[in-house]
């Protein structure tokens, strides 16, 4: 193995930072060393959060919002304190635009369906478009195919270039005077492309769409700040960020919020019910129907913290440098092919990659057996497979607590690959 | 937070009742039920009347009864300074300390200096309030009410 | 304080049991025990849930259903492990029965939602009917008004009796051959009654309706059948029944869930997916998009297990003798209402009450500064506390670790709220 | 799990490419992308050919080799017989230790025992059995087919 990464720039002490996660202490296989390489699937969580969640349950656990008693005024400032703490950490203008879903996908049906059931300017029906693009997540795809077919509204999409990058030649073409929303992915979980935002909402702010930001890969790993990205609405998933799973995010513009009608219906969500006729609570509160997951976002609190305190500027450097320190050494692979862009620049720590003719069933379950755990298959973009004609790839992401070593060991693991199945 | 004050109006309330006004509003509690039906009557720049009926707890009761008492016969001016201290008290999550100065503008209503620990109450404290400032906003005309606090 | 229910034939170990629950030994407002009896909101966990919940995080926590990799399979068994304990726990006939939402009222919309959408015979539309009761918590109006609002189908209900039970009367002038759909709750979580499940299932099944019962306060209290209902769908919430917030169930008919159309769109759900069209994986995937609750799964799973290990008919006879118990003493306090039935036949441990005209809140604040906690307000059942003409009630709601002294702590501070009001 | 026989398998296939059949299926393996294509071609009850073509892992590619090695010549009633076992092995989460009566049904096919305690790696296993399974229902007449195993 060798140790050529130690000196990158911009490293974190990953030393220090494993200590607080517990998981990677573990051993596979009869011994063999943990090597996660499956963060873009889900990221491992700190001792903090851990602390977060049981402290939630031993000291304070109670139903929110509605209690006169002690634990459930604990549970609330807890809860609504969460929502406070991610509301910072995406510089959101206000806390009732950060809505609290179950995972990034409920966040983008959420919108979708709103803009189904909404009034005019909004409503999404014959005769109006539906943007997204081909290197979607299938729950920014699925979604909107659901709502084309349930309006009768047109589903459009950017394709991709053959390096793995948005083709916006036809821009104006895609996205007309028609098109009601615009939905795509910030950083793409199979081919690592940070897309160019800035370019894409100025264009649908010209033809007065509005536009949907999926950040499920850009939360975990860089400053994400929604008045700087302009969108209207913009999702991600906590378990991705070092947060529990059953809890994602919604942030959406205030006035769109107050605008748009519900989608789920029940306790929490209104503010009177007769069995004659409803309203209902201001956002956030109005897209939160029953016992919101409580203990999950006082989780996501916490995780949110710990992100912070080692500062998100930070955390993209060091997975940019190990980025770079990646793609150079699987470059030096026979036969490894990186579908997506093969330099550092504009990416984040995703690489996908063929290896020869080997199935990545195959070149997965090998790594596998020497602790070094990738995800293999279509990554729920099975478009972006098709379009690169391959049936699945192998798929290495990083996080903060990965090591230049860990980067080697997949370079040796692949040798080994290539010479067992060679 | 049941200081003897908030008892005493709960159960000796200050004008309740409705009476002829200028402007009525209800105001509704969602996740309480606490319910108030509040009119305000101006003559001038003089808050008149200030007469109400509704139900609810302690808290809000004894909150619209201290409101009765402390606005009707002040100017709307130094009444509006009453309801920007009150809010702030409420506010404050038990943090602030009531001082001399404050005593002076809220009288009685310091005695719920305690209440706003207790987030759930703050909205039945701030109930009648609420309705106080709306319906004055009603009775002056929007634009009017704008004008005077810009 | 008397102790006069210490010899109640039918009690569990009180004792014992609450050395399981951590929070139980809480203290509040500077050293009052707490007395915990605010369960139909939500209840307190065990160690072992606890446990279950971090055994994960730090052994096994990866993405399920598409790993090749050890913790990936590991975190698959676990989850796919926790269907089969819900499955049998509530006596399903196929674990594929048992779909994992975020809580109920995500359950009760699903269900909603695909009826709306679903083809004949079941579509809701103009001139069909839904039906439910003015006993529904609000996680089971709201879905119900939004589909007759958005389809143009009628919305009827069952009215209550003046003893707090449904009039069923007229059953058959309010379920006709034009209902589509009946749902209802088996355990009312404002007046605590038990319903007649049957009666309802048998005029329904008689027009060809189908049955959706909302089990969020019947799966925690006792053994849950969903053969021996006979209904189509059954609902409830894992955090009411030790398991973590964050997660839900709806189990659903085989037949039903393979016939009727997704809800949420996204990863897992799909079989494969094109820019152009996609098709769905068998229930339960179908309706489980997105990375799903995994860890609360499993804790639900362990909760599931502390359950059955006490047994379910033994929960059920504890809170039997509690709830006759409480009923006898309550009756006891002057001025005292019981809103719901007066007596322990057929009800559930959920007792609503007012006390004169002292308002909830108020009864409900002097009980917290003596560490008792109880809810107060409508209790997501507005139109129970219309039809009764309150304005809210305090209601006390008791679990396996519920003491009859925590009754008799309850009727004491009764009297101090009355002595500090009267 | 990888044997060497799954290897031999994987790298020298048997019977791969698709001849003329009797029936035609197109299998899909959703989590992974794997497909295959299999016909059938029966003479009489006797399992003429299993002419095949796909893309997929070495398992998937190896158990559709050994398929064939195994089935082609064989009479239906055995064939079934051993899909049965084969089934039942990869089922077994690795808690099944094949013994002798197994091997001879199986023959090659044991060297399978490993992939079964990989549930991922089941499906890949079984793909083209299931493909099988389905163009003989097909090539037969699911009434047929039904009967015969009634
Ligand atoms: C009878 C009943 N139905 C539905 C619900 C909704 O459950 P959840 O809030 O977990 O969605 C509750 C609890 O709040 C309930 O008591
Ligand atoms: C880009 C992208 N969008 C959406 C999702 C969906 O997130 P979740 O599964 O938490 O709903 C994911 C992750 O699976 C993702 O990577």
């Amino acid at each position: 193995m060798t140790d050529s990464g130690r000196g990158l720039p911009g490293l974190l002490d990953t030393e220090a930072i494993r200590k607080d996660f517990p998981i990677l202490d573990r051993a596979v296989h009869d011994g063999a060393k943990l090597v996660y390489l499956d963060n873009a699937a889900t990221s491992q969580k700190p001792r903090q959060v851990l602390d977060a969640l049981s402290g939630y349950y031993e000291r304070h656990n109670a139903n929110v919002h509605r209690g006169v008693h002690v634990l459930a005024e604990e549970a609330t400032a807890l809860y609504e304190g969460a929502r406070d703490k991610v509301a910072a950490f995406i510089n959101a203008p206000s806390r009732d635009e950060v809505v609290f879903t179950k995972n990034a996908s409920e966040s983008l049906n959420l919108v979708a369906n709103m803009l189904g059931w909404a009034d005019e300017p909004y409503r999404v029906e014959r005769d109006t478009e539906i943007v997204i693009t081909e290197m979607e997540h299938h729950s920014n795809i699925v979604p909107w195919q659901l709502l084309a077919q349930r309006t009768g509204a047109k589903l459009k999409w950017f394709g991709l270039t053959d390096d793995g990058r948005l083709d916006l030649s036809n821009i104006d073409e895609v996205i007309t005077e028609k098109t009601k929303v615009v939905s795509f992915v910030q950083v793409s979980n199979i081919l690592g492309t940070v897309n160019p935002v800035e370019e894409i909402v100025r264009r649908a702010q010209d033809v007065g769409a509005l536009v949907v930001v999926d950040a499920s890969q850009a939360a975990p790993h860089m400053a994400l700040d929604v008045q700087a990205l302009q969108a209207d609405f913009v999702a991600f998933t906590g378990h991705k960020m070092c947060g529990p799973t059953g809890i994602g995010v919604l942030w959406g513009r205030k006035g769109l919020l107050d605008d748009l009608p519900p989608f789920l219906g029940g306790g929490e969500m209104i503010e009177t019910v007769s069995m004659h006729s409803s309203t209902y609570a201001p956002a956030p509160h109005k897209f939160e129907a029953g016992t919101p997951p409580i203990a999950q976002a006082v989780g996501l609190g916490a995780a949110v913290d710990y992100l912070s305190a080692i500062g998100m500027d930070r955390v993209q450097a060091h997975e940019h440098a190990l980025t770079e320190y990646a793609v150079g050494r699987l470059r030096e692979v026979p036969d490894l092919r990186i579908i997506g862009p093969v330099t550092g620049e504009n990416r984040g720590a995703t690489i996908s990659f063929t290896l020869g003719d080997i199935h990545p069933h195959d070149v997965g379950q090998v790594l596998d057996e020497q602790g070094i755990a990738v995800r293999v298959g279509h990554h729920c973009a099975r478009p972006v497979c098709l379009r690169y004609g391959i049936p699945a790839t192998t798929r290495a992401s990083f996080y903060l607590y990965s090591s230049p070593a860990e980067v080697d060991a997949l370079v040796d693991g692949l040798e080994q690959v290539r010479n067992f199945f060679g | 937070m049941y200081q003897d004050v908030i008892l005493d109006h709960y159960k000796h309330p200050h004008g309740r009742g409705l009476r002829d006004g200028d402007a009525e509003v209800h105001h509704v509690n969602p996740t309480c039920g606490d319910e108030i039906t509040l009119r305000v009557r101006y003559e001038g720049e003089t808050v008149a009347d200030v007469s109400y009926e509704g139900q609810g707890c302690s808290i809000s009761q004894a909150s619209a009864s201290v409101l009765n008492e402390l606005l009707v016969g002040k100017e709307l001016d130094e009444a509006r300074r009453i309801q920007d201290a009150f809010l702030e008290l409420m506010q404050s999550k038990g943090q602030l300390e009531p001082d001399d100065a404050m005593e002076e503008v809220l009288e009685d209503a310091v005695a719920f200096a305690g209440v706003s620990k207790y987030p759930a109450r703050v909205k039945c404290a701030l109930l009648s309030w609420m309705a106080w400032k709306d319906a004055t906003a009603q009775a002056l005309g929007e634009g009017a009410a704008k004008e005077r606090t810009a």
